[in-house]
This record gives structure tokens, C-alpha cells and sequence, in this order.
């Protein structure tokens, strides 16, 4: 029978157990309302702040900073339009990266249309933003520069520290998308000068469906999802206690093993990574040359396409994904990769291992026992 | 958003390559995707002895050049010359919405190995 | 001891065990993300289709008409934006009432600052809204209409179906939020000229942090969340699988139940309601003369203060509700009561009562049993 | 929110109503929400023998009412006119943030009981 390795982590991942035990009470038993007065909504409520001390201490900050959102989209798109927004002047200037997730790429667009401007600055070969070009474009219109932490398809690590200097010389906010950061390397707020972060639960297991965004003491922003005076009067909505909780566990046990996670799955995707490259001729390490995150391959068979690919992969038992987004049915190329500036061949052929604290030596093993077959059956089917 | 049978076709990729003593030849390509399929046939005295295919494409076409070889040996030209789209879609139980071009890229290496001068026709089949 | 009785189902209700059940593999087994293509995401991407079914049976829609959201406040947030900011012209009209809830209300306020023009019409003394005023300020500026189904205060139903009517008269597309209809009253969009309306899991047993808005075939608004192609690119954010599949299943019970709602829990409601008033001088039923929900009583002990009353009950082991929103710590009065035009000393002592199919009759008799004794007590203590 | 001390007092109400013997009556009141705390107090000797409250206010100002009755019952007069809004708090196991004045409202009217003209002065206490 096949092995079954999940090599998709960042797409999602495997919530830990002990997040689950953690939940559970919370559905059947104390299922108040975290903003009632009585003793079951009470009882709701020590666990959301039980989790938000959690969440504040993975990222060195404050409970007061922490802000539960139902995930990395709304965390990303509540610092966007937020700041955009409670901006003095009407039309706002922002500054992004071509690299950015959907989340914040297409809440930059919706802003232009609204009459804001957004510079998209490149990124090199490697996948890192050029920092001149934000140092080139940033001015006194600038409301917000937003430049992720770790990019998702290559796990490329960006210059936040360098950029959120740009920006506090500036006088102007810095929010960074740290959904594949946080729990993966260490971030640390009392560190660095960010403002606003995004994260998001079930990428670093923990439940899907929440998240929360760092706001930095004293930044006010208007609020993205309006009505109820939850969340400080920050974010309105039934505050998802379950998943909270689930969430905060998820902060804890991550913190924990950050160690770890540096350095045993940091080995194992540099095995995986030199193996596949050794084995199999004429593969592409995609952002070989920058910093990256510890669990992210991004490697591209030139010839072959990755979708296939990453069928015949599943066939086989091992789950990975491609840098094309194709969820509508028309393959688009990765914006990443093609900002990149590379090769359609090596852009189509492209893709992602994501590794995570679950993955074993036996799983890399598989996979490097069985890529090699697949994609050899794979050239011997292509149009030579 | 994949059947099962594309699954396993993608992901055991039967007749892929070529045979060198094909009887018929054709190809076909889709401007729009980029999808191109190759198919190679050796037709015996009246029946599809063996096919097989190389293609260059999305999921979906590759699943349908060799789902649409499976459909096809042992039939005679004159079959082959009939199977349609909708039936190789039956077939690969099915293809998202966006992806039954696939399907008619692989018919129409078909129509085409079937109508072209072959590579090497020792046999002149009547399609 | 203490009996527990949950009556604050309005603010959330305790999740079916077999929702929570159908919850869990998702969790650890089936934790793909939906949008990915291997066979982890497609077991994932099922359980979410089957639940899209669910929630469209319970509701009378069309699967393609239900996208999930993160609940009734982003449902609201997402009706209100999307369609006032996909309508043609720069500054629109929208027509909503004055007992909507914060999620329509402050969105309504939001767009107000942006240049958009909103009339909240008024309620009469039983909480049912004018529908003379709607038609009197419909025009063909109006983007929207958008009124509840049932209030959450008092339960009172609104006249949805003549609504609709004069909406549709008008060619302006009408919105309901359903969030205390959706499973507690039958709501059948086959019937209703409704083009979009929310629900939120967690008010009828299903998981905190998800609902769902539908959207008639047809109508098309701006995504309020964007980033990633997901829900058909109507709403951005990795799905919360095991939140809709916990939903589909509430959704499903939810209709099995809904008969048996209508006639036990309401039984059991007016016997709450015929006892108390019977039994303690001085009370007075809000919203007495409206067609109502069967599950909410919202009952005044004027001369008392809600927010006490509440507590004092709360040490009893009774959950309920005062209509006044505190917070944040400054007591303001409830818009809905004051909309109804009612008394201060009404205002200031109501009480909301909310049962769910989970309510026994045995907890109604321990309310019965204790209310008028605490009555006793905070009138022994007040103020002639 | 409310400490269980708080949800004790407010579901208890211990000492609620009027003491028609009282040698002292103080009431406050709290502009800004409302709140008003009345308080009567007997004293013997020289402690204070009896107490009670009437209330209208929040929960945070019933429940210092009743609470701060838990803490000078007992007490000699001077004892009672020293007791703070911190003290208070502090026997409450402490109010919400916005809440606090509702303890100061009760150590209010017990000042004012103190200093002002009792309703029946039988003994003269030296407050
Ligand atoms: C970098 C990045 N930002 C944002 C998101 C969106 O987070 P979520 O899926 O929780 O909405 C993701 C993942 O999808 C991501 O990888
Ligand atoms: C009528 C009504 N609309 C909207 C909401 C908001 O729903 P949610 O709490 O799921 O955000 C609620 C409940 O809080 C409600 O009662």
C-alpha cells in the first residue's frame, strides 16, 4: 500500500491533538457567549484571554496588542483597508510587494479603485523585495507599507527589519503578513519595529477559521468587520471561543518547539531539498539564494507541468502543491514566481514542498524513493 | 475536482512514449491552453493492436490522451473513427467544468492519426 | 445546589454533540485545505459541499446560493458593503430599520461616512417595523433594503414578505438578517422574494465562527473579504472546514426540529411568560402585540435595574440577558426598546429570556420557582 | 467581569432595606449614571451594632453597598470613617475597570452618614 505523507503545510496543516482536547469543552459545556455577563459567558471569556496571552507570548507582545480575526485573509485585509481608511487624507498612498498573498494583493487593489495609490515594488531573483525601491517610493502620502514576512511559495525570508526602519524613519506604519512566519521562525515584537501582523491558526496546527492581528500599542485603525463592541470594539462578531482556544494552544505548543522546528525540520528539507536535486537531473531550486524559512521547497521539474505532477504525487500518497493557482480551472501562472523574473518552464513546472513538526524521516524518505520514478515516467510521456 | 480514473491514469500513466512501429500518427493542439497530444497507433489487420501517447499538458489532457487509448485498442478504425467526446468523458468519470478541453485535444489527435497520412502505412485502413 | 438554566440562547446555544461529532476528523484526519487538489484537500472539499447543501435544504436555496462566512456579523457586513458598493452609481441609498443589529447598523454607519445615504425607518410599540415609511422612501437610488426577520431582543417577526414586495416593486434588492429565523422559524426562500440573507451557526446549535450568506442566483456584490479564489471568488479566507461541516450538520437537525420548535418550545415560552406576569406584579411584556418568535421573551421589572437582575439571577444558576449592551462598561440603553418608544423604567429593567430545543420544562419551573423570590429581594432593596 | 464576591453580594443581597433604629443615614449619588446608595447604621457603645442598604444602580454599586456593610458591621466609628474606596475594591475581590465608582458612591453615603445630622441622634459619635 502507499505511504501517505502530506508535504502541504502551507496550505494547511494537521491540528495538534492536544489544540482539539483544548477545544472541546468549549462546544458542549461552556458555550456562552464570550460577552455575556453571567457565569457561562464569563467562563467563555477567561479562555479567550487565556488564548490571547498565549497568541501575545508566541510573538512577544502584548494581550492588549492581540486582535482574534477568522484568519490570515481577514487579518491582512483589516490592516489594509484599516490603515488605508483612518488615514488623514483622503487618498492614501500604500507600498506593497509583487510577492504578496491574494489577501493583501487584492485589498490593495480594491483600494485603488477606491482612489487610493499602491506602489508594488519588485523582488529579485530569489524572491526578496527590493528595498530601495520602498526607501525610492515611500513619502509623506505613504500611509502603510505592507511587506509579508515569509512568502508562502518559496519561503523566502524578507528584510522586515531593514523595511520597518524605512518606514519608522518615514513616520510611516509597517504591517507584515506573518502567516508562514509565526511558529516557523522566531519572531519577536518587542524586537523588531512592526506595527501591524497578521497570522493565521491552521498553518501552524492549529483550527482553521481564526487568526488575529498584532496591532501595536497606540495604532488605531478602523475597524474591517463592523457591528457588536467585541474584541475591545476592534472587531465585531461572535467571538469563536472554540477556535480561540484551539488557537492559543496551537501558539503555546508552536513556541515550544520553535527550537526544534529550526533545526530538525530545517535538516530535513535541506535532505529533501539536495537529494532531489543529486537524484533527479535538471531540477531548479526556486529562491536558492535568499534566507529562507526552514520548512518550504520550491522546486521546479523544467518540461514537466506541475499540476500533473502533483496528481501523480497524490497517486502515490504524497500531497504537495503547485506555485499556479488553478482553483478556477485556468491555470494561472505564479504571480511569485513570475515576479521572480523566471523561465515560464521552470514557473509551469514548478512545486512546493511544505514541510511541518509532523513530518518524519520516513516521510522525506518516501518521497525521495518515489520522485524520481514518477517523474522520470512523467519525461518519458512529455513531447520531447 | 479529479475522478478517480484520472487519478490513477495520471498517476500510472499507461502507453506513454512512443512505439516506433505506429501505423498512424496524429496530434493535436489546443491554441488557447497549450495543451498538445500526440497519439501513435499500430493498427493489425483490422483492429488497434496497440497505441500510445506523449503529451505536453494540463491534468486533464494528459488523463484524456490515455483514458481515450484505453477506449480505443482492439476496436476497429471504423469504432475509433466514432468514439466522441462526451464518451471518453464518461469514461474518465467525468472533468471540472473549466477542463473538458482536455478531452477534445485527445479526440482530436485521434480524428487526426485516423485522416492524416500516416508515418509509416503499410496499411491502408479505411477510416 | 444550583440548577443551571441556560436562557440566553439569543447569544449563542450549545453545540448539538453530533454536530461536534461530525466536526472531528476534520481536525485530524481530513485537515487539507479545500482548495487543494490532492485527494486530503478534496475529502475536505466534500464535507464542505455536503454542508452547502445543508444549509441551502434548511433554507429553501440553491447550493450555489450559500457562501459561508465567519458568521451573522460578516454575513451582514458583506450584504451591506457588497451591494451598496457594486451598485452603479458613487453614492447610493439604503433603507434599513431602527432595530437592526450592530452588524447592520454600524455597516449602514460606515457607508454613511463614505458618501452613502441611509434611511432607518421606524418600529412601532410592539417592535414590527413601519412598513409605510419603507415605501415612502424607496426610490430608484435605493441600492438596498435591508431589514431582520426576527428581532433579537424581543422576537419579534417582521413583515418580510411585504417588504420584499415593495422592494421588488421597486427593482431594489432586499436583504434579511435571518440570524434568529434561520432554524426557529421556517424561512422558505422558494417563497421570498429575499435576495440576500445571513445566518449564523451558532445561534441554533451549530459552532461559533461560521455562517453563511445567501446570495439569489444572479446577484452579483463586491467580495467584502478578497484575497484567495475561494467560495467561487465570492468570499476569500481558507474555509473553515470543520466549522461548516459542524454547521451543515446544526443545519440539518435545525430543520428536523423545526416543527417540534414552533409548538413545545413555544409552549414552553408562553408558560414562562403567562406564569411570570401572573406571578409578579408590576411586569410588563415588550413586544406583547407582535407576531413573535417562539423562542424570546423579553419581560421589564420596572423599578429594578436589568444588568442586576441579571447577575442576581446568574447566582441562581439562570442565564439570561438584560436588552442593555454593556460592554464596555457604560450602560446604554437598548436601541431596540427605545425605538419602541417604551418608558426609561421599562428600558432599564428588561430581561431577555431566550430558550432553545435544548430547554426543559423542568428549567422553566426552577425560573418560575426562584424569579419572583429575587424580584423580592432587589425590590426589598431598591429605593422607594 | 464581576468577581465572585460581587455575584455573591448582588445574588444574596445581604442587609438590604431600611433599619428603622438607625442612629445614622447617609445617601450619595452618582450624577453621571445614576447610581444611589443609601445607607443605615446603628451604633452601639461605640461599634457599629446594625447596617443596611437601599440601592438603585448598577450591579457594581448594590454590590459595594452590601459589601462595604460587610466591612464595618462591628466596627467603631472612626474605624468605619478611615475605610477607603481601595479597601472596598479590595473586599470586593475588585469591580471592571469603568465600574470603580460605584465603590466610591458607597463610601460616599457612608461619609455622608458619618458627618451628617443622623436621623435619630440618639448617641453623639465623635466620626
Ligand atoms: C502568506 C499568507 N497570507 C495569508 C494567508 C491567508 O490566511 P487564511 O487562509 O487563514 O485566510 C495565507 C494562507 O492561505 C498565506 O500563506
Ligand atoms: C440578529 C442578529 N444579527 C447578527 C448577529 C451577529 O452574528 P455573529 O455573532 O455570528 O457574528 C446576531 C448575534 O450576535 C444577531 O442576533
Amino acid at each position: 500500500m502507499n505511504r501517505r505523507v502530506y508535504l502541504d503545510n502551507n496550505a494547511s496543516t494537521r491540528v495538534e491533538p492536544a489544540a482539539v482536547e483544548a477545544m472541546l469543552p468549549y462546544f458542549g459545556q461552556t458555550y456562552g457567549n464570550a460577552s455575556s455577563i453571567h457565569e457561562q459567558g464569563q467562563r467563555a471569556r477567561s479562555g479567550v484571554e487565556n488564548a490571547r496571552r498565549q497568541a501575545a507570548d508566541l510573538l512577544g507582545a502584548d494581550s492588549d496588542e492581540i486582535v482574534f480575526t477568522c484568519g490570515g485573509t481577514e487579518a491582512d485585509n483589516a490592516a489594509i483597508f484599516g490603515v488605508a481608511e483612518s488615514f488623514g487624507r483622503p487618498g492614501s498612498h500604500l507600498i506593497t510587494s509583487k510577492i504578496e498573498h491574494p489577501a493583501v494583493l487584492r485589498a490593495c487593489e480594491a483600494l485603488e479603485k477606491r482612489g487610493h495609490r499602491v506602489t508594488y515594488v519588485d523582488v529579485d531573483s530569489d524572491g526578496v523585495v527590493r528595498l530601495e525601491q520602498i526607501q525610492e517610493s515611500i513619502s509623506d502620502e505613504t500611509a502603510l507599507v505592507s511587506v509579508m514576512y515569509v512568502n508562502n511559495e518559496i519561503g523566502s525570508i524578507q528584510p522586515v527589519g531593514e523595511i520597518s526602519e524605512i518606514a519608522r524613519r518615514q513616520g510611516v506604519l509597517f504591517h507584515t503578513d506573518a502567516v508562514q512566519a509565526a511558529g516557523k521562525i522566531p519572531v519577536d515584537l518587542q524586537q523588531e519595529g512592526v506595527d501591524l501582523l497578521s497570522i493565521s491558526a491552521h498553518k501552524f496546527h492549529g483550527p482553521k477559521g481564526v487568526g488575529a492581528l498584532f496591532l501595536r500599542s497606540g495604532v488605531e485603525t478602523a475597524p474591517f468587520m463592523v457591528g457588536g463592541s467585541h474584541e475591545r470594539k476592534r472587531r465585531a462578531g461572535t467571538e469563536n471561543v472554540p477556535g480561540i482556544v484551539g488557537m492559543g494552544k496551537a501558539c503555546e505548543l508552536a513556541a515550544q518547539h520553535l527550537e526544534d522546528f529550526g533545526t530538525r525540520i530545517g535538516a530535513l528539507r535541506d535532505r529533501l531539498e539536495q537529494e532531489v536535486l543529486e537524484r533527479i537531473p535538471g531540477t531548479v531550486l526556486n529562491g536558492r539564494g535568499a534566507k529562507r524559512a526552514p520548512h518550504v521547497s520550491n522546486i521546479s521539474f523544467p518540461g514537466l507541468r506541475g499540476e500533473a505532477l502533483l496528481v501523480a504525487l497524490d497517486f502515490r500518497g504524497v500531497a504537495v502543491s503547485t506555485g499556479a493557482a488553478c482553483s478556477s480551472g485556468a491555470v494561472s501562472a505564479s504571480h511569485v514566481l513570475t515576479a521572480m523574473g523566471l523561465d515560464d518552464r521552470v514557473i509551469d513546472s514548478a512545486i512546493r514542498f511544505s514541510i511541518s513538526r509532523m513530518t518524519t524521516e520516513e516521510d522525506i524518505e518516501y518521497v525521495l524513493e518515489i520522485l524520481p520514478e514518477v517523474i522520470g515516467r512523467m519525461r518519458e510521456m512529455a513531447i520531447a | 475536482m479529479y475522478s478517480p480514473k484520472v487519478r490513477r491514469l495520471v498517476g500510472e500513466m499507461p502507453n506513454r512514449g512512443r512505439i516506433d512501429d505506429a501505423t498512424h500518427v496524429g496530434q493535436s493542439e489546443n491554441p488557447i491552453c497549450g495543451d498538445r497530444v500526440v497519439l501513435y497507433l499500430r493498427f493489425g489487420r483490422d483492429r488497434l493492436e496497440k497505441a500510445s501517447f506523449q503529451a505536453d499538458g494540463c491534468t486533464a489532457a494528459l488523463a484524456a490522451a490515455a483514458g481515450l487509448l484505453e477506449l480505443i485498442v482492439g476496436r476497429t478504425a471504423l469504432e475509433c473513427a466514432r468514439i466522441t467526446t462526451d464518451q471518453l468523458l464518461i469514461h474518465l468519470e467525468g472533468l471540472p467544468r473549466h477542463k473538458t478541453h482536455g478531452a477534445e485535444v485527445a479526440v482530436a489527435a485521434l480524428q487526426e492519426a485516423l485522416t492524416a497520412a500516416t508515418a509509416n502505412p503499410q496499411e491502408n485502413d479505411p477510416a
